[in-house]
């Protein structure tokens, strides 16, 4: 009995491994081969998104969900990002500059066939500056007169604020001031419109987490909908038939991958898993780019790498010891034999080229100046100047930019540095609190436009946390360009306002993002932008072209 | 067998409220909020969350009525997932590191008592040694370094099987068992050796071979069953390690496992979600030692009978 | 020609320190219905002489040097497996010393009967699992298993010592043997089962004609069933022989040697009892355990010792006797107070012990010592003879750093061990020496009070022996009180002046040892005693055969 | 009392004479302490500064300039590991040591008292397997600030506890033996049994274990450090070295390789040493076997 028994429980176990090994050898078509087939693509996001509610989401790979899911009043040129008409099919913008009326389309509808008018917009946005909705990106709204005032509470009737349905597809929206990159801000998804009798179906309109957004239950505007949403593993969005451009969709399906781990997802790139990958890791560029492989896409991207300095530290306080450290990185090095993707070397704040502007700075790498500075500073030759600590979160490009600057300042001026790696929200807190020396910092460009990266440093920003204060700097900022009348005038106004950001050197700019992303060559129209925003409409797959050269890299 | 059940069940109860206790006031402890961002986070807003959420309740007030919540069965909403309760989100991560785990188990179980059992065949010979100094590494070859091996190998030079996903591809389970299995394999290996060693040392296995079995015979139904006894044992802790071990080969081959959903909550400060899964590995882990030893004791039938309360 | 025939078989082992001659040269034959008794000490290659035969030897280190076997005209040492598989348990069968670790625990005694017969090399003799158990019941009920039918699904450990020696018996004759190996099949039972499993081989043995070959350490086992006796010694034959000219007219030493050690007769010393000096006073002891086998709601209460009271003079060896399970080992350990005692009194010296915490015995237990059952579980392993011996003396402040050696080597003196074996360790010693180790650490202290569980019958007759002249030796050199334990009733004949028989918790006889021994009063006394084999081939003949006829 | 620890020693004595006799255990030992030594004297005979750059070189393959190559940093790889052993020995050691004090004490006690205060302390093991260890590593970073002893403490909190189950299965087992009941009889305190009865016949299977903690342990101090608590870039150890190593195994691999035969040399080292000493402070498995 016992031996029949425990055969009866061997037999099984050992028929599980072979046919476990047998179903591998099932099919071998990857999931690239039967994308390109039947127009799915597969697409590496990065990590799981948080919430695919535009008012709640936040992060990129969030971000880009919605943005297959859903459509802003305007949309953005997939190369220039220059807006082109989105949901709103014109839009007239009145000679002050401060009020836009936007003509809806009359054939845009919600997933589920709804009609889609300028009503959803004024409910959504009003549902968007609900603060017990905690929307993060409800300042994107503040351009707009009374915005501000009614997130914060000292106007309570949302009448007074500048947006306005004039018919069923007329919405008119005044603004406070004259805001060049409003019409940008258009296409972010907090000022997306949301479905009204389905966000209401699922709860209050300001409850944060509701179950709307899941498969079966969301409606959406854009080009796609919601099919499929399996936490962490994949969400899959199809073709959404009401979308009033349909016809020049060419995915029928596209499948977001939460990839976080870098070097796993370059793998699943070569394996055919993916078509396109969310990152790159630094050591496989080379390969790629010796190869000459076309599958690898570096695109500047509107973001700056930069170190934070405390400037309430003693030792920290004398800008002559910031600029020394400034000037004491070798930014061409790091940008060359570290992050090896092409990033420009930044001695500003902002990117150049950024709405064309510029910025100007006399920033360089001279550590025969930096040593002198330093010695004017009171540290002849580094002695006497303390031991000085990095803060970075975990990461392997932070490690290894902190560990390069390290040995420079080191090097060139013979100071002794600390490196100090804390978990994410270790170091959020620290660096929030004013709790380090020099922190490592990145800030990516909202919106086009150099004040994305310049109100950062108001005394009073959210985002200053060096302690850095110039009341010269705060008047440029908030009230000197947004009242300027031209667009030359108000990118000299920047260009002042940075120049003393330079001076002073609260931050050290290390350098500007490029974005990395492999994209298997049947991708056609991936277009490559400085804010790395994908336009899923536009893309198609060829499956001619990843025969040719698929596999090798 | 029951009461004996019934009483490790028992005390599982406070052991469960310590770990609950301790896990509740060391996250509320650790640095940083589950709503702190990179960019600046608006006080408002800080507010509306840290109401809907409770936290703006004293601590004390939270805990007992966390407490009260997990009596009654309910883990919570996630802080991090809007929309998503706790228990939502291990239903949903529960079956793939459960599969993996079950994988891994049968990958460690078969390799890992063949090479014993053949090692302790014919101690000091190669037979032994091979296998043996196999086992030493497995058990060190950490899985960062095994799963990227066994991907390239298998997944990117031979293309014979996927190198990530789960379910998704035919033979995508593969690796991933493979590369959590080692470890425990190995471990497996050990223990099976050094039971078997000391099960064939026996005088009963003598008397086996005395009544004219065949060896065969004599390894698979005399031998095994109490060589086998140390790894039984092992069972339980190792499926708990398994379970918190999956985060790693979860990470590497993009699994959709609880492991990831652990750690991620860990690294976010999601509360409700890093309780939620303590509670549930914490049970796990009771229940699966206790599965573990009441199956040791089932295979003795001396404590088996002791347990059945038969004289 | 005879069924089996051995002929200069040669069984060497090899290890790394060189070669030992296990079996050097041996040459016997049995023959159908015959018993031949293999008698000699442990390491003497009995044992091996006989598994090499059916290839139970572990290879290596062993490997069979030379000789043949022929069993029925084949030769069983150059056989190959699959035949040697034809010869184990079917045309041969063993019965091994103990059946507590012989028997798998994990299999029901059913399925382990069976496995000769379904299992059966030969497909002819192969056989149901059905039929199988239908012989397995019946197989069980001729050895005197009470109730095979529901017997046969139990397991091992649901017997005691002799039903497991004779489902021992059952496995080995469920095929119908031509030739049994019995080794040492009595040494582990207690004496009224040692003559029960005897009266059953011998009969069994008539009833179907086997042959048997008899292994034992103990001259006076064999002399009643054995037709030949071989009398081997560092694996030579030192006498062959029919039982009676052995026994009889023996010409051999070493033969004289084995049959004067077994222990016969009244103790040879004087008493020393002081009377009227009462050291040990134990008065209405009961030592309880719960039994976990059992359901609380139960009974299960295993009342070990039940309502003891007995006076232990200083200077008197008292000996107690029971079989296995009478509770007398508990009783000696309660008196120690190593084991908790649920009730009753016990008093050394004038001091009651029983409401004494660990602390406040420390003093008595230098007092008192024990000696276990078995001397090389009583030794920790990884401590050397000198540590063993000076732990006690340091611990209790008897000796100083200069003193210890002097000690330690007067401490070896008394129990016969050279100096140059202090620096080693326990598994380096015989069976024997052990046990003088572990006597002179409970004399170490020196205790007025030693308790003895057991202590020689884990040992060959002719240590035993020596071990016995020991004690008796010390108790007279150092004023010892001794509470002798032993289920061997020749044994505590020998040592002790007083003898106690307990059965089931209770002393149901006590008296002085020869008054005792020639009149019992309790049937169960008279039972045990009756049970004694006798070192005497025609006396033994005749109780054997009264024992069977009782049966 | 002194005199009993004096003779005490014989046993570690006869170990060391039968370990002399074990070739393998012997080139385990060797290997070892050639480990140790070329750690204790990196400073002085390592090839270049641990922490010398050079961006511009990049990683490149063995060289006779750099015979183990350079990291992608262009640091001499021989001194990174020779660095990287300082840590990794130090970690691995001490906090197998904590570990094994810890483990062995609480496993010891805990099954030879039984009972209640087995209960009770084998629950506290079970609270600690199952409390969340990244969040109680952060926690600790937090509370006592960076330090390296704070990384043996962590390790050691974590290792100990598997320790302490194995420790008290042995004992229980022991427990049970006449060799306790008789030191039981000679009257000697329970501390005394556990220390001179119990804990020296538990040293097999705690050997063994301990060899395989060491390894282990060196790989969760870089899975620490990685973290963030434990040892700061630029200093290293082999654990973090294979830990980046992996990452690049395809274009570099060297930067694998070498660390990883480092380590698993140290592996065998120990497992050969282990076995070795096991057996050696086993009186029973002597000459004859």
């Amino acid at each position: 009995m016992n031996n029949r028994a425990r055969q009866q429980l061997i037999l099984p176990l050992l028929l599980l491994i072979p046919t476990l090994l047998l179903s591998a050898c099932g099919s071998s078509e990857s999931n690239v081969d039967s994308g390109n087939r039947t127009g799915t693509l597969h697409w590496g996001n990065g990590a799981e998104p948080q919430s695919l509610d535009p008012h709640i989401s936040v992060g990129v790979p969030g971000n880009t969900i919605v943005s297959a899911l859903m459509e802003g009043l305007i949309l953005k040129d997939s190369k220039t990002l220059a807006p082109k008409p989105g949901v709103a099919e014109s839009w007239t913008i009145s000679d002050d500059g401060r009020v836009y009326t936007f003509n809806l389309r009359k054939n845009a509808r919600w997933s589920n066939g709804d009609p889609h008018n300028a009503n959803d917009y004024v409910w959504s946005w009003w549902r968007a500056l609900q603060p017990a909705l905690g929307n993060l990106y409800a300042y994107m709204y503040f351009s707009i007169e009374n915005a501000q005032e009614y997130y914060e509470g000292t106007v309570t009737d949302f009448d007074q604020v500048g947006v306005k349905a004039l018919d069923d597809y007329t919405l008119q929206v005044t603004l406070t001031n004259p805001t060049p990159y409003f019409l940008q801000l258009l296409d972010h998804s907090s000022l997306y419109s949301v479905h009204r009798g389905t966000v209401e179906k699922f709860g209050a309109a300001d409850e944060r987490g509701t179950r709307w957004t899941y498969e079966g239950n969301n409606v959406s505007n854009g080009a796609f909908k919601l099919a499929d949403w399996k936490i962490n593993r994949r969400i899959t969005v199809e073709r959404n038939q009401y979308y009033w451009n349909s016809d020049q969709v060419q995915l029928n399906k596209i499948v977001f991958y939460p990839t976080e781990n870098v070097v796993s997802e370059e793998r699943m790139f070569r394996a055919g898993q993916l078509h396109r990958t969310n990152l790159v890791p630094a050591d496989k560029i080379p390969v790629y780019l010796e190869a000459n492989d076309s599958s690898l896409h570096i695109a500047p991207y509107l973001g700056t790498y930069f170190y934070r300095i405390n400037t309430r530290v003693p030792h920290l306080q004398d800008k002559t010891v910031r600029r020394a450290l400034a000037m004491t990185i070798d930014r061409e090095t790091i940008s060359k034999s570290i992050l090896k993707a092409g990033q420009i070397p930044a001695y500003a704040m902002t990117p150049p080229g950024t709405m064309g502007y510029y910025p100007e700075s006399d920033l360089r790498f001279d550590p025969e100046a930096a040593r002198q500075l330093l010695a004017d500073a009171g540290y002849p030759n580094g002695e006497g100047f303390p031991t000085t600590e990095i803060l970075y979160n975990t990461s392997d490009d932070h490690r290894k930019i902190a560990i390069a600057i390290q040995q420079m300042w080191n090097k060139h001026l013979n100071i002794d540095i600390k490196l100090l790696n804390q978990e994410w929200k270790v170091y959020l807190d620290m660096a929030s609190a004013g709790n380090y020396q020099i922190s490592r910092a990145g800030w990516i460009g909202d919106y086009v436009d150099p004040n994305s990266f310049l109100d950062m440093f108001l005394c009073n920003g959210g985002n200053n946390r060096t302690g850095w204060c110039n009341p010269e700097y705060d008047r440029l900022i908030s009230e000197v360009a947004p009242t300027v009348k031209s667009h030359a005038e108000r990118l000299a106004v920047f260009g002042q306002a940075e120049q003393i950001l330079m001076d002073e050197l609260p931050v050290i700019p290390i350098y500007i993002y490029t974005s990395v992303n492999l994209v298997n060559k049947s991708v056609n129209n991936y277009a490559d932008n400085i804010l790395n925003q994908p336009s899923f409409t536009e893309m198609s797959l060829q499956p001619e072209q990843s025969k040719i050269d698929g596999g090798e890299q | 067998m029951l009461r004996f059940a019934f009483y490790r069940l028992l005390q599982a109860i406070p052991v469960l409220l310590i770990v609950i206790s301790l896990t509740f006031f060391l996250v509320h402890s650790a640095p940083g909020g589950p709503f702190s961002a990179d960019k600046a986070v608006p006080p408002e807003v800080i507010k509306a969350l840290e109401a809907q959420y409770n936290l703006d309740q004293p601590l004390w007030q939270q805990y007992v009525s966390y407490l009260g919540d997990i009596v009654q069965g309910d883990f919570g909403p996630s802080f991090k997932y809007p929309g998503r309760n706790v228990s939502e989100l291990i239903a949903a991560g529960l079956p793939a590191t459960a599969e993996l785990a079950f994988y891994a188990m049968l990958v460690a179980l078969v390799i890992g008592v063949s090479a014993g059992v053949a090692a302790a065949m014919r101690p000091n010979t190669a037979q032994d040694y091979i296998p043996m100094s196999a086992a030493m590494i497995g058990i060190c070859m950490p899985s960062f370094l095994l799963g990227p091996l066994l991907v390239l190998i298998f997944g990117i030079h031979l293309e014979w099987l996927p190198v990530s996903g789960w379910g998704d591809m035919p033979g995508d389970k593969i690796l991933p068992a493979i590369t959590l299995g080692t470890g425990y394999a190995a471990y497996i290996a050990r223990l099976s050796r050094g039971g078997m060693l000391e099960v064939l040392s026996q005088d009963y296995i003598r008397t086996a071979r005395a009544k004219g079995l065949s060896e065969p015979l004599v390894i698979a139904k005399h031998a095994l069953r109490g060589g086998l006894i140390p790894v039984v044992a092992f069972l339980g802790p190792a499926f708990a390690g398994l379970l918190g071990g999956s985060f790693v080969v979860e990470t590497i081959f993009q699994i959709p496992g609880l492991g990831r959903f652990y750690v991620q909550a860990a690294f976010n400060r999601d509360y409700t979600m890093i309780l939620g899964t303590t509670v549930f590995f914490a049970t796990l882990i009771i229940v699966f030692n206790l599965l573990s030893d009441m199956l040791a004791i089932w295979l003795n039938p001396k404590l088996r009978q002791q347990a059945q309360g038969k004289s | 020609m005879a069924l089996l025939e051995v002929e200069g078989l040669k069984v060497y082992f090899h290890t790394r320190n060189g070669v030992v001659k296990a079996v050097d040269d041996v040459s016997f034959s049995v023959d159908c219905g015959e018993t031949l008794a293999i008698v000699g000490e442990s390491g003497s290659g009995k044992s091996v002489t006989c598994y090499s035969l059916l290839d139970l030897l572990p290879k290596p280190p062993a490997r069979i040097e030379g000789g043949t076997a022929l069993f029925d005209g084949e030769d069983l040492l150059t056989c190959d497996s699959t035949r040697m598989r034809h010869f184990r348990g079917n045309d041969i069968a063993v019965i091994f010393q103990d059946p507590m670790t012989s028997l798998n625990p994990f299999i029901s005694i059913g399925e382990q009967l069976i496995e000769p017969l379904i299992y059966h090399p030969d497909p002819a003799r192969k056989q149901s699992r059905e039929t199988a158990r239908k012989r397995a019941i019946e197989l069980l009920d001729e050895v005197g298993i009470i109730d095979p039918k529901s017997r046969v699904d139990c397991y091992p450990h649901e017997f005691s010592g002799g039903m497991r020696q004779r489902v021992m018996i059952a496995m080995a004759l469920i095929n119908e043997p031509r030739l049994l190996i019995c080794d040492e099949p009595t040494t582990a039972l207690d004496v009224t089962i040692q003559a029960q499993i005897l009266t059953l081989i011998k009969k069994l043995q008539e009833t179907r004609d086997v042959a048997v070959i008899f292994i034992s350490h103990d001259l006076g086992v064999v002399a009643g069933i054995a037709d030949k006796v071989l009398v081997m010694c560092e694996g030579t034959i030192r006498e062959a022989g029919d039982t009676d000219t052995i026994f009889y007219h023996s010409q051999n030493d070493y033969t004289q040697k084995l049959l004067a050690a077994i222990p016969e007769g009244a103790k040879q010393l004087p008493n020393r009892a002081q009377p009227d000096n009462v050291l040990v006073e134990v008065t209405n002891l009961k030592t309880h355990f719960t039994d976990y086998n059992k359901p609380s709601n139960q009974d299960n209460v295993i009342r070990a010792v039940d309502g003891v009271s007995l006076s232990i003079q200083r200077g008197e060896i008292s000996g107690l006797v029971g079989e296995s399970g009478s509770g007398k080992s508990t009783l000696g350990r309660s008196i120690l107070q190593l084991a908790p005692t649920t009730a009753g009194q016990v008093t050394f010296d004038g001091t009651s012990l029983t409401g004494l915490n660990a602390k406040q015995l420390v003093p008595w237990r230098r007092k008192m010592q024990m000696i276990f059952q078995d001397p090389y579980a009583s030794l920790n392993p990884r401590m050397t003879v000198y540590q063993t011996l000076a732990e006690p003396l340091l611990y209790h402040g008897l000796a100083n750093r200069k003193t210890i050696d002097q000690q330690v080597r007067q401490l070896m003196d008394d129990v016969g061990l050279v100096h140059s074996q202090l620096r080693k360790y326990p598994h380096e010693f015989s069976g024997g020496q052990r046990q003088r180790i572990a006597i002179g650490r409970a004399i170490a202290t020196k205790p007025e009070l030693i308790i003895a569980d057991e202590p020689v019958s884990a040992l060959d007759v002719t240590i035993q022996a020596q071990v016995l002249d020991l004690i008796l030796d010390l108790v007279e050199r150092h004023n010892l009180t001794m509470l002798f334990i032993s289920h061997d009733l020749s044994v505590v004949r020998y040592i002790s002046d007083r003898v106690m028989v307990m059965n089931r918790g209770v002393i149901i006889e006590q008296g002085d040892t020869e008054a005792l021994w020639a009149d019992p009063q309790q049937a169960y006394t008279k039972q045990l005693l009756k049970a004694i084999p006798l070192a005497d081939p025609r006396m033994e003949r005749v109780r054997l055969a009264d024992a069977q006829a009782d049966v | 009392m002194t005199a009993i620890e004096e003779q005490g020693t014989s046993l570690w004595r006869d170990a060391w004479i039968k370990l002399c006799k074990n070739y393998l255990a012997l080139l385990g030992l060797a290997i070892i302490l050639l480990l140790c030594l070329v750690s204790l004297l990196t400073p002085w005979i390592a090839p270049y500064g641990y922490e010398e750059q050079n961006l511009l070189l990049g990683a490149t393959p063995p060289s006779a300039a750099h015979w183990l190559g350079t990291d992608i940093f262009g640091r001499d790889m021989l001194t990174r590991i020779m660095y990287g052993g300082r840590v990794s020995l130090t970690v691995g050691f001490i906090a197998t040591a904590v570990a094994l004090v810890i483990g062995v004490l609480w496993g010891a006690i805990a099954g030879f008292v039984g009972g209640r205060v087995d209960a009770v302390m084998m629950r506290i093991v079970d609270i600690m397997y199952a409390l969340p260890f990244m969040i109680f590593i952060v926690l600790l970073m937090v509370v006592f600030g960076r330090n390296i002893l704070l990384l043996f403490l962590a390790i050691g909190a974590v290792e100990w506890l598997t320790m302490a189950r194995i420790v008290r299965g042995q004992v229980m087992n022991l427990r049970k033996q006449e060799f306790v009941e008789a030191a039981y009889s000679l009257g000697l305190s329970q501390w005394t049994i556990i220390r001179r009865h119990i804990i020296p016949n538990t040293l097999g299977p705690v050997i063994v274990y301990t060899t395989l903690t060491i390894p282990s342990v060196m790989l969760l101090e870089a899975f620490l450090s990685f973290l963030g608590l434990g040892i700061q870039p630029p200093q290293s150890s082999w654990g973090l070295l294979i830990n980046y190593g992996v990452e690049t195994m395809e274009e570099y691999p060297w930067l694998l390789i070498f660390p990883g035969v480092t380590l698993s040399l140290t592996l065998f080292a120990l497992n050969f040493l282990g076995d070795g000493l096991r057996d050696a402070l086993d009186p029973r498995t002597s000459k004859d076997q």
